[in-house]
């Protein structure tokens, strides 16, 4: 399951869809608005999609792993909008038998969301200052 | 009546050009290069970012691609997903 | 966060308790009941602890993690008892301010957690056979 | 009046005695590898398990560790949690 939304992720909800009775492990990485960016206060973030070619780069993202590892159930969920601190940019989820499967995708999964998926993060300091496109 | 290609603009390509898209005459036989260099001309800022990108289509392509007027071109600015 | 329970493990209070304003990244492992074990189908499984000193091997695991990598917080919950297909036997989470860290921790908890913590596994096969220690 | 140890038996070894904790005769001076050797005449399918560990008073101990009769003692086989 993948999807790009501008509501809160629920990770129960997600964590229910993962379920499969083959399944032993379950990785589930979020990440998360924190109040710094290298030591500088964060206010918000906002993010913008390019909706249509974001859902299929996390398609393909998401085959890629599928022909690697022994997956039963992915979840891959991006947010956009304005997002405060300590609220879910993304949600990546993996239901394998064993559980370095689960690991393996799921660090797979986010590290290369962040590389192609065309989805662009503004940083909005406690000073008012806006920064672009600084990749993390 | 000559021809023209829609692109979308984001991150940082937004902010150069004060808009989300833009209608740009198309050459015949123009390739994403061609268009690129011409983008440049009108947004010289666009140079400074470190590695601009083109989709056609929703995917990425490469600067010998062929374009027609009636391709979705996107300028993809560095990512930051995530 | 340690704990042994012979009730549900919650993923909402575990989510919830790993929040930290500095947290970008937030790995969840969860182990749960699989129907099968090299292809032969479980009916349930049966947990059983030493409960003081799984309790006390589990906070030197997590207490060497924290050593290790720059944790915020970290959720390291075990149930008990008797477990059905799809159950959580398991939650290991970790927050941390980038995500190698994250997801390199919360392996590690796991992985030490299935060699040092005294806790049996008992599975009940579908056809009644009763495996005891297991490891898998 | 003799001294004795409590010892907690955990995992198959409940199986092999039919009991969850057992009250042994601690002979003066025992140690850890002593209790072993009496544990196995009395269960011998006790040297089946593979590698059969020893908690003392919640530790992990090692063979030649001295036990006294207020420390509770556990037998340890191979763990399965997780």
């Amino acid at each position: 399951m993948i999807s790009l939304t501008s509501n809160p992720i629920d990770i129960a909800s997600a964590y229910k869809y993962l379920q499969a009775d083959g399944a032993g492990a379950i990785d589930l990485f979020l990440g998360v608005v924190r109040d710094n960016t290298q030591a500088r206060p964060v206010d918000r973030l906002e993010y913008e999609a390019y909706d249509r070619m974001a859902l299929s780069e996390m398609k393909k993202i998401a085959d890629e792993a599928c022909r690697r590892w022994n997956i039963l159930k992915f979840v891959v969920i991006h947010r956009t909008g304005l997002l405060r601190i300590g609220e879910m940019a993304v949600l990546i989820g993996v239901s394998t038998p064993h559980r370095a499967d689960a690991f393996d995708a799921t660090r797979y999964i986010i590290d290369t969301i962040k590389q192609t998926v065309p989805i662009w993060k503004k940083e909005v300091f406690t000073d008012g200052e806006i920064r672009v496109n600084a990749t993390p | 009546m000559n021809a023209s290609i829609n692109v979308l603009l984001f991150g940082i390509t937004r902010d150069i050009t004060g808009q989300t898209a833009i209608q740009h005459p198309l050459a015949p036989h123009a390739r994403v290069s061609d268009l690129l260099i011409q983008l440049h001309g009108q947004y010289p800022r666009l140079a400074d970012i470190r590695a601009l990108l083109v989709a056609v289509n929703g995917e990425y392509a490469e600067p010998d691609t062929k374009l027609k007027s009636t391709d979705e071109v996107a300028l993809i600015p560095p990512v930051s997903g995530g």
